[in-house]
Parts: C-alpha cells; structure tokens; sequence
C-alpha cells in the first residue's frame, strides 16, 4: 500500500476522492461529447483528456468562492470545479440558449460564467494572460485578495501575449499564477519544434518570477504547487509560472486526425501513464477508493451525464434574430 | 467657463473622471511622472499617485490586454497609447477582445475600457507619428470610435467615453492639442457618443467632416460666405457607427456633399459616408459626392514639402468647397 | 485542363511554384507533415522537405515577421496564416512593415512576402473562425489584398502573388475549398492582380462582389434570367487596391448596382465601391446603389440557426437581385 | 600603465584606434544634430551619446562586407561601421533627397542602406527582432553564412516580438544576434517598472540560447563576447542574446525633458564612465593614443562633419509630388 501524500498537503481523504470523481466526470463528459460528434448530434469537440489531473489539482488549490479563473479551451477539469455543471458543458456542446458562456455563440471549450468568476475567453490563444493580470491588477489595486489564474498550451506560450502579460505581473508583483499545461503538441507541432528551451518553466527567470515544472499526471503534485503559488500571490510575492507535463491523448479536436503526425505505439505509451488510470490506482491501493465507492460515483457521473445530455438535446436553440443582441450594452450610446 | 487647449480638455476630463470615480485609473507608457510625451496626463501622477497614473512596461499588447482585465473586474482603466500609430501591436487585444467580450458571453461579461491615442499630421511626425488610425478599427461591432474636433467636446466625450460600458477608442487629434482652444464648462458634463453635431448651419453645400479639418472647414465657410456660398459642416465626432440619421439629414438639406479626411483616401471611413448617402438619398442630390483626402500613400513623409504635399490643410479645403458650391 | 476544387488550386499553385523558383517557401502552423488544418499544403512537405515547408512555432507575429526578413534578403515566402482570424496578433508586421517596407526606404528594399490565409464562414466555425477580414486591410496603402472566387482564378492569382515584388494579402474562402470546383489549365499562368473581372455579361441589374457570394450571384443570375431580368456580375478579386476603372463600367452599364459582401455592413469594403460609384457616375444611376451584407455584429454565432441568419446564401442575393432589378 | 587586452582579441593598434575613431565620429555627429536641432536648423534629433562603445564595439566585431544588420534608432556607431558616413547622416537628418535611408521620408535614426546591408527599419520597436531572424532564416536555407544583428533597447525588450522572434531563432538554431543596448531608461520609464529579472540576458534560457550581459561602456568587452556569438552562428550553433549595459547620456530626443524623471546628479555620475571619456584614458594610457594621434582624428573628423553639415543644408528636398512614389514596384500589377 503506497503512501499518499494527500494528507501532509492538508487535504482529507473525501477531498481527494473529490479530486479523483472530478477527473473522471471532466473525462467522461470529453468522452460523451466524442460519441455525439461521431454521431452526428454535434458538430465539435476539443477535450481535455491527459490534462485533468493537472486541472482538477490546479482548480482545488485555489479559493473556489473568490478567485478568478481565465481557462483555456481544455480545462473542462477546471471549471466544473469552479461550479459548472454537466449540464451547462452538455448545453455548451449542443450550442443551446441555456449554454451559460455564450448561449451557443462561441464553439465548445468557449468557457465564461460570470457567476462563477469564470471569465470569458476567445480562441485567439493567449490573450487571456494579460486578462488575468488584468483581474490581478484589480486585485492588487482594490486589496480583494484574490488570485487570477490562467492556463494555456506549451505552444501557446510562444506568442507575444504570453510573454508582455507575464513581464506586466512580474513588474508589478500581481497575484497571478500562470499556469501551462504542457501535452507535448500543438495540434501536429511536437514541443521540439514550438520551444527550444528544455521547460516551459525556464521562461520565469526573465520575468523575475519563480517557475515549477510538475508532473501533470499527478494531481497532488500539481495541487501542491499551485497552493504554493496562491499563497505566496496572496502574501503580495507575486506571480508564479506553473508547467504541468502530459500528453494529449485525443486529437487536437473533432476535426484532426492525428495520424499523419504520431504513431500509435506513442499515444499507447502515453496512455499507460494516464492520470485517470493510475490515480484511481493509487487511491486503491491507498485504501481509500473502495469498489463501492467507485461504483456510486461513476452511477453519479453516468446520471448526471445522461440527464445533461437529454437536457441539452432537447433544450431550444437562440432565435434566429438574437444574432443581433448584445453588440453594445443596451441603453448605452450608439 | 474657461478657454483652454484642446489637451487641456484631455487632462480636465481624465483628473474629473478620476476624482468622481476611483475606479478610473489611467496606465501607458510615460503617463507617470513625466505627465506623457505630450503631457495630456501632466499634473495626474502628482496627484493620484503610482498606482491611478502608471507608467507600464513598453509592451501596447499588455497595456490594452491588462487594461482589458481590469475592465472585466469592474475598474474603468483609461490606457493611452503614446502615438496612434503604435497601436498596432494591441490590435488583436481590442478587436478580438475588447470589442467581441459582451457579445461572445451573451451580456454576461462587459469590457468598460477606454483607449487614448493621438493620431494625425502636421507635426513632422513621419511615417509612424502622423498616420490616422480610425478606418481600421471603423468596421469592427463592439468598437465604439470617437474623434472630437473641439475642446468642448474633447471634455464631454471622454467623460462620456469613460463612463461608456463598451470599449471605447478615443482619437485626439496631435496637432490639435495646442492648436486648438475653445471655452469648456467648469461643469460636469457629457457628450452622446454616437451623435454627430452641426458645426454650422448652412443652405449651399454640405461638409461632413471630424477631427481637425472641422477647423480648416470652418474658416473656409467664413471666406466662402463672403463670396455667397453658405455651408452646412457636420462634424461626425463618433467615426464608427456612424450616425447615419445626421449623414441623411445633412446630405439632403444641400444635395451637394464634400466629404473629407486627412486619412489617404482608399478604404477611409469617408467612403462609408458616401456609402450611406448614395444608398438613401441618392436622389436629392444635386452633384456627384464629393470626397477630399490624403493621397493613397502609406503616411506622411517627415520632409516638410512632401508633408506638406500629402497634410490636409485650410486650402485644400477651402478650394474643393468652392468648387463645390460653383459646380 | 483539370478540374479541381478551389483548395486543390491552391496546393497545385504552391507547388508549381516552388517547383519553378527556390526561393519560394512555406511557413506556418502545421504546414509541414499536417499539410496544413484544411490540406492546403497537402504533400508538399514529402516533396520539399523540412525547410522548405516549414512548421513555425505558434507566434503569428513572427510567422510574418520572420517571412518578412526573408522577404527583404530576396526569398518569396508564403506564409499561412491558420484561420484569417488569427492574422489580428500580425497585424503590426503586416501593415506597419510589409506595408511599408518599399515606401519609408524610397524603393531601396521591397518585401515580396504573399500571406494566405482562410476567412469566411458558413462551416459551423463560430466567432473566431468564421471572419472576413479583408476590411481591416483595406485602406494600407503598399499592401494588396486579393480574394478569388474560382479555382481558375485561385490558381492564375497565386502565383501572381507569389511572384510580385509588393506583399500580397491572399485571402481564400474556407466554405469555398470544396465546396467549389472549376476548369484549371495544367500550364503555368498568372492572373493580374488589381484586376476585376466580369463573371457574367448582363444588362439590367450590376451586381459587384468578391468571394464566394460571386457563386451565390452566378446562381440567382441564372434563375432571374428566366423571369426577364439580366444581371452583369463583376467579380471584384481585388479588394485592394480596387480596380476602379472596372468598377464605374460595370455601375455606367446597366444604372442599377447592388453590392454584395459577406463581412458585416459597416465598414466593409463595398462602402469605398459605393463611394466610387456616387464619386464618379452618380448621374448615371437609375437607382439608389443597395448594399447586401451581413449584420454590424461581431462575428457570426456557432448556433446553426444564427450562423444562417448572418451568413450570405443564394436566396438572399437573389431576393436583392429580384428586387434591385424590379425597382 | 594599464594592459588592455584588445591584443587578445586579435585586435591590433590600428585597429582600436579605429574603434575609437568611430565612437568619437558617431559622438561628434551627434553633438552637432543637436546644435543644429537648437538653431531651428533640423527638427529633431534621437542620440546615440552613452552608447557609442557598445554600437563600434560590437559593428566591429562583425563581417562588415558580409552580415546584415538590422540597427533601432540609437546605432549611429553600427551604421558608421557598415559604412554610411556622416555626409549620408547628415542628409537625413535635414531630411533632404539625398538621405540614403529614406530620401527625407523617415526622422532620422531610421536607418537603412541596401549597399551596406543595413536593412530599413521603422519606428514601432522590436519589429525589427523578427525580420533580423528572417535574414537569419535566408542564411541558413542559402547557406550564405552571414550573421544578422540587431539591436535594440531593454524597454523594447518587453515587446511581444521581441519573444516570438528570440523563440523562432531558438528552435531553429539561426545565425542571428540580438543585442539589447540597455542604457537604464526607455523614455522617462527607468528599468526597475520595465523589467523584474536582473538582467535583460536572464531571458536567454527561455529560448535555449546563451545570454550575457556586458559593460556597454568596455567597447573590448562588447567586441569579444559579440565576436564568439558571431563565430558561433557561422559554426551552426544559433542565436545569442547579448545585454549591454551604459546609460542614456542625453534626454530620450531633441521632444523630451528628462529632467522631470531623473537627477542631475544621476546623470553627471553616468558621464564619468562615458566610454568616450574613458575608453580615451585607456588608449592613452596604453600609450596608443598620443596627443598627435588624437589632434589628427579630430581634425579628420571635425572637416567631415562640416562638409556634410554644408552639403545637407544646401541640398535640395525632394519634390513634394515624390510623395506619391513607390508605393508600389513600378511596372508591377496594381
Ligand atoms: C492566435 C492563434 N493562432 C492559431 C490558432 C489555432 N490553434 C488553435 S489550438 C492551436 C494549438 C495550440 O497548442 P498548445 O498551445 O500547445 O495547446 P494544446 O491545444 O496542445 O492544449 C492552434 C495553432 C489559435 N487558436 N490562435
Ligand atoms: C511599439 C512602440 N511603442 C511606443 C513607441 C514610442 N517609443 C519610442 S522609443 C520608446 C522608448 C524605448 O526605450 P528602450 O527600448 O529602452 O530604448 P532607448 O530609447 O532607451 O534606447 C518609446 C516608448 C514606439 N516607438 N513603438
Ligand atoms: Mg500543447
Ligand atoms: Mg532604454
């Protein structure tokens, strides 16, 4: 029986069956949202599966009742620990009205919920991490004592954006965590060519900030730092550079076919080191993930999972003439 | 009342702006203690400190991205670009963002940013201190573009701009700053942004213009009344969306229009103007519209005969209105 | 003589050449083993290799930056930029150097760089994936922004971008690459770029657009044609600069001219066509000149039904046509 | 009498004299814009004073018949180097036909020359990072063995560009050098609010490049670490990213006041490590550079700059309808 080190992190053994359930309900939400692609009921997917150890270890360290989240498209772990529902993921997919982040304006993996501090995001990679800094800014000037956190590809990280939002935070010293999750692709570009650096964390230095490579398959490890780098943003030391290292194991999205660019025997390696997969092993084998535990949360998943999907296949789509809604603020100017 | 420049008027409406709400903060590079290369935030820094006036790292991407976030949050940050033409870099910030942010979340995100930058010629600024900016931001929804003419209005509609709750750009004219004075209330007060506003009544021809050129069209109506010619000027102050309602209006009290800007001519936001016109009261007019602009040249060379040669000037000016009014 | 579809045109233009000239190369994002996320460069890196077809790091800036510097040694890169939206992080390298490379040197350097890109909707792309940008380019003076509607002119049109010694903005619409396909002769021909050209021959109604609505055009032409009413379609393939001329002979031919864009209305393309047209043949019109576009939104929605309600289709260009031509 | 070490550089006598030469050429130069800029003569000036040592220390150590270089704004001494002389700077800074740069187009410090490989440059900063990376990529497709170099300074060194451009040369081992003139202010902002690494070659890791940092005032110093970076590039081993370290001598140009942003004091202690001053004491010292020497390069240079002041005053602008050429290739379509 190997020793988790979940309690000399603070966290109990329910929070980490928590950890555990939200990862496999962000995994088989991805998974459901692939069949219904494939038949036909909608149009596409981009998945967070390989990344939800990291989101989920992420999301937990944060204050999920006053920090502020600016997701990237895969964090489905992410937001469902910051409060939305399978339902609102199933009405996302299905581009329905009740889809709380755009009413099906934005693609799937579009996430904002304001009520979940949950801030809108675009598909334009990496504009959302001088956002964050934007809401740590806030935070810092208003003394809210909140975190801003963001996520983003290892790719991702080689646009300007990247690299003039983390300076600002640095500058300044703003509670921001930067957190980026690190699949080894960027669509069929493999890390070699995206980065010549051998960490994404490397890039912290030039920023005066700390930098934390973890292994994005243990969630504990990626929980861990993340506490760390919120802690210290909320001591006023600053931003932290966070990279959790994965692998994606779907396809870019619906609409790739990974073949031309990896082999078989690579994604089957990676797979073998899945979190989903070994942390329920190490759960097990820690005594805390019963097989009744187990069942009565994957019948929790499959039910929820089930409901959402009726919900949203049968929840209306926005009028036609919405389409003109909400350009500007209505009773504004102009 | 009090007569000042129209950078005065700047200032004014930012340091009222800040002290009614303080949630308005301005950032951008060299706002701080030196008050901007043009001093439009002069005095600011004194008075409300690092944090409300803050020099950033020289990165405009950061300035609107960050600027963005704050906005989100529920400030109402006021980020100034040191020149127009240094933008660029921060377009994807406020085209994919700034102006998409209410839209893509269904009303459920707002983006209450204003974006300052002087823009225009007539200062020796070259190729990248002269440009004008505004038709390239003039066909994205979201996007409010205001451009005053007068310190009056400079006042009014940075005031207005500033409380707006969709993103605004805010396009002072550079050589304006000093150039131009008029009286502005002591008074809290706005202007409607979306509104153009008859700078002159007139009977013979229309002018629609914005920014400077209001001025130099101004002074050639009083030659031109002189010789018999009445002009009406519109002045447009909101580029984009137009007000379309004032385009018709004016166009057709004269039937003869003269559209003009400093921008080059190709692609202007001028040409939407004659757009507007051509489709709803084609048939009040009583000559082809007219459209007077810079050449269709990257920018404004910084030789003075070829700035010059490309600047809109009171000439210029004065003679398409005549030929207009004799045509 | 082949026919293809307007994709397969653009793969069999780059290859041809990069065949015929060593200096031209491709860069970007997933252009290499990928071919590209829509297989425009299917194949081309087993034929050329690694260096030739070369997959970038995810940095559009320096995608065209870098093209540029290669652009000015003397290569001819063509750079893909992924979705037409994406271009916006560019946009600085695009007009504040490409743009101006030959003009602020006086003709010393020049920048012979073609940038592709796929814009357009209609394929279920959302916001950010369904854009036309061309708006956004279209008044910078040292660029040319080229938008073909077949794979003939796909084909003629790249090559001359490739070729030519300015940089060339070449935009292919992303619901076009399969769904339309055409004649394209085996040999090596150009196109010229700054050309419009007619599509149809017709009397009664002028319908001018670009893109795939010259699809859209073609269609209702054929149907009206049948109730008695002759439509002349011109194909603008330029957007920038416009061929004027072109332009005013095609509005002088029948009077009656509707414009047709995809982009949002305000501030789209067809405004300077309208401006054209009132400037130089206003009295040569026998009816207002109508303007068919999308909604002054951001972008069109991901919903089917709202994406139909933005998108351009055939019916709705051919109730605008029936109308236009019943005024 | 202090050893200097320009023999271990294989440099000989001559040879620093000739750096020195320079230094002095490009200080002179600028001495008199500013004359001339107070007379009313020219409108206005951008200064290379402070950084002349780093500019002639590192053009130098270049193949001036070969590499390409991309300067910013400050880099009178680099474009000395590569062979544009004070008559041509002059021209441009009357902004007369004759300027090779621009024909008047451009202010001045917007240099550019085909014939000596100085490539045109802009006002927005750091655009310039990507295009040097560019000649970089030619170099190598071509195998031309050329080096680019550019520069630029250290608040620029936040620019997006700046991360993109660094990032693709790393991937891609290119022959390229990026050298930051880091002279402690970018307008009145002072490094501290710029950056919050230590140094502006603490970046270099996050591109797999080696980074150092220099005196800016030791021009032997900026020769040697810019010739090893030069000699690695030729040897295919890439990019390097080089800091070096002075102080802007004069206010940001002939617009600003720095006197609202920094103290007198703060710039009169700079002035004691001008390299112009000390790099003089050195060569003197060494007993290089004698009186005789030094009263003949004076009189070289002051002749040459009077000329070419005479010759730009009286040359003729170009016409103003020269505004509308060259938009376009002439003959070209459109
Ligand atoms: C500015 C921009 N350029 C291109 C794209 C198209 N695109 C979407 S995802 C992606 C790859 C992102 O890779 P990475 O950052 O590693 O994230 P991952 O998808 O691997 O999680 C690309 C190129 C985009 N969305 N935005
Ligand atoms: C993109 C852009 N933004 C702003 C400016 C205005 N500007 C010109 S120089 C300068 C400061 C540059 O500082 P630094 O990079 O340290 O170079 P230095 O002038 O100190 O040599 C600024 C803000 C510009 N030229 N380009
Ligand atoms: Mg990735
Ligand atoms: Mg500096």
């Amino acid at each position: 029986m190997e020793a988790l080190t979940h309690r000399n992190l603070g966290l109990t053994d329910e929070q980490v069956l928590e950890m555990y359930e939200k990862m496999l309900l962000a995994r088989k939400i991805d998974e459901r949202m692939w069949l219904l692609n494939r038949a036909g009921k909608i149009p596409f997917v981009i998945s967070c599966q390989g990344q939800e150890a990291a989101q989920v270890g992420a999301a937990m360290a944060l204050n999920t009742e006053e920090d502020y989240i600016l997701p990237y498209y895969r964090d489905i772990g992410v937001v469902l620990t910051f409060g939305m529902t399978a339902k609102d993921l199933m009405m996302s997919g299905f581009a329905k009205a009740d889809d709380p982040n755009s009413a099906g304006r934005q693609m799937p993996g579009h996430f904002g919920q304001k009520k979940n501090r949950i801030v809108t995001g675009s598909s334009p990679v990496t504009t959302q991490v001088p956002h964050a800094v934007g809401f740590a800014l806030a935070s810092k000037m208003k003394k809210k004592g909140f975190v801003a956190f963001t996520t983003f590809g290892e790719g991702s990280s080689n646009q300007g954006d990247f690299h003039e939002g983390a300076n600002f935070a640095g500058v300044h010293k703003l509670p921001v965590i930067l957190l980026c999750e690190n699949n080894k692709y960027a669509i069929s570009v493999p890390i070699e060519k995206q980065l010549a650096c051998e960490k994404v964390s490397d890039r912290a230095s030039g920023y005066g900030m700390p930098g934390y490579t973890v292994d994005g398959n243990d969630p504990l490890a990626v929980y861990d730092v993340v506490k760390k780098a919120a802690d210290r943003a909320r001591n006023g030391e600053g931003p932290t550079l966070i990279e959790t290292v994965s692998y994606r194991l779907t396809p870019h999205s619906s609409d790739d076919d990974d073949r031309s660019y990896r082999t078989k025997e690579e994604v089957a390696e990676a797979k073998t080191k899945d979190a989903v997969y070994t942390f329920a092993v190490r759960l097990r084998d820690a005594g805390i993930l019963t097989d009744e535990v187990e069942e009565k949360m994957i019948e929790r998943i499959t039910i929820d999972i089930d409901a959402a999907t009726e919900a949203a296949e049968k929840a209306e789509y926005a009028r036609a003439e919405d389409t003109l809604k909400h350009v500007y603020k209505e009773g504004g100017d102009a | 009342m009090a007569v000042m420049t129209y950078i005065q008027a700047v200032t004014k409406a930012l340091e009222e702006e800040m002290h009614r709400d303080e949630d308005v903060f301005v950032l951008g590079e060299d706002v701080g203690a030196r008050g901007g290369v043009f001093r439009a935030t002069d005095g600011l820094h004194a008075t409300f400190g690092d944090e409300r006036v803050m020099d950033t790292p020289l990165a405009e991407s950061a300035i609107a991205g960050v600027a963005i976030g704050a906005a989100m949050y529920g400030m109402r940050p006021v980020a100034e670009m040191q020149f127009a033409d240094f933008i660029m870099p921060a377009f994807n910030q406020i085209v994919s963002e700034a102006a998409k942010i209410r839209y893509r979340s269904n009303n459920d995100w707002d983006c209450p940013i204003t974006i300052r930058a002087p823009y225009g010629g007539g200062v020796h600024g070259a190729l990248y201190h002269s440009q004008s900016i505004e038709a390239l931001f003039s066909s994205v929804p979201g996007l409010k573009v205001v451009m005053p003419s007068t310190p009056y209005d400079v006042k009014g509609l940075l005031k207005a701009a500033i409380r707006d709750d969709d993103p605004v750009l805010f396009l002072e004219h550079k050589r304006a700053y000093r150039l131009i004075k008029g009286d502005v209330p002591d008074e809290d007060y706005t202007l409607p942004i979306g509104k153009a506003d008859i700078k002159r009544e007139g009977e013979d021809i229309t002018v629609i213009t914005y920014g400077l050129c209001v001025h130099f069209a101004l002074q050639a109506a009083e030659k031109l009344e002189k010789e018999g010619h009445s002009a009406h000027i519109l002045d447009l102050r909101t580029v984009y969306p137009l007000d379309q309602e004032a385009i018709i209006e004016a166009a057709k009290k004269t039937g003869k229009v003269l559209l003009i800007t400093e921008d080059n001519k190709e692609g202007s936001i001028i040409g939407e103007v004659a757009a507007i016109i051509a489709e709803h009261c084609l048939f009040d007019l009583d000559a082809p519209i007219q459209r007077l602009a810079g050449p269709d040249v990257p920018a404004m060379p910084y030789a003075p005969p070829m700035e010059k040669y490309f600047m809109m000037n009171p000439d210029k000016v004065e003679t398409a209105m005549r030929d207009l009014a004799e045509y």
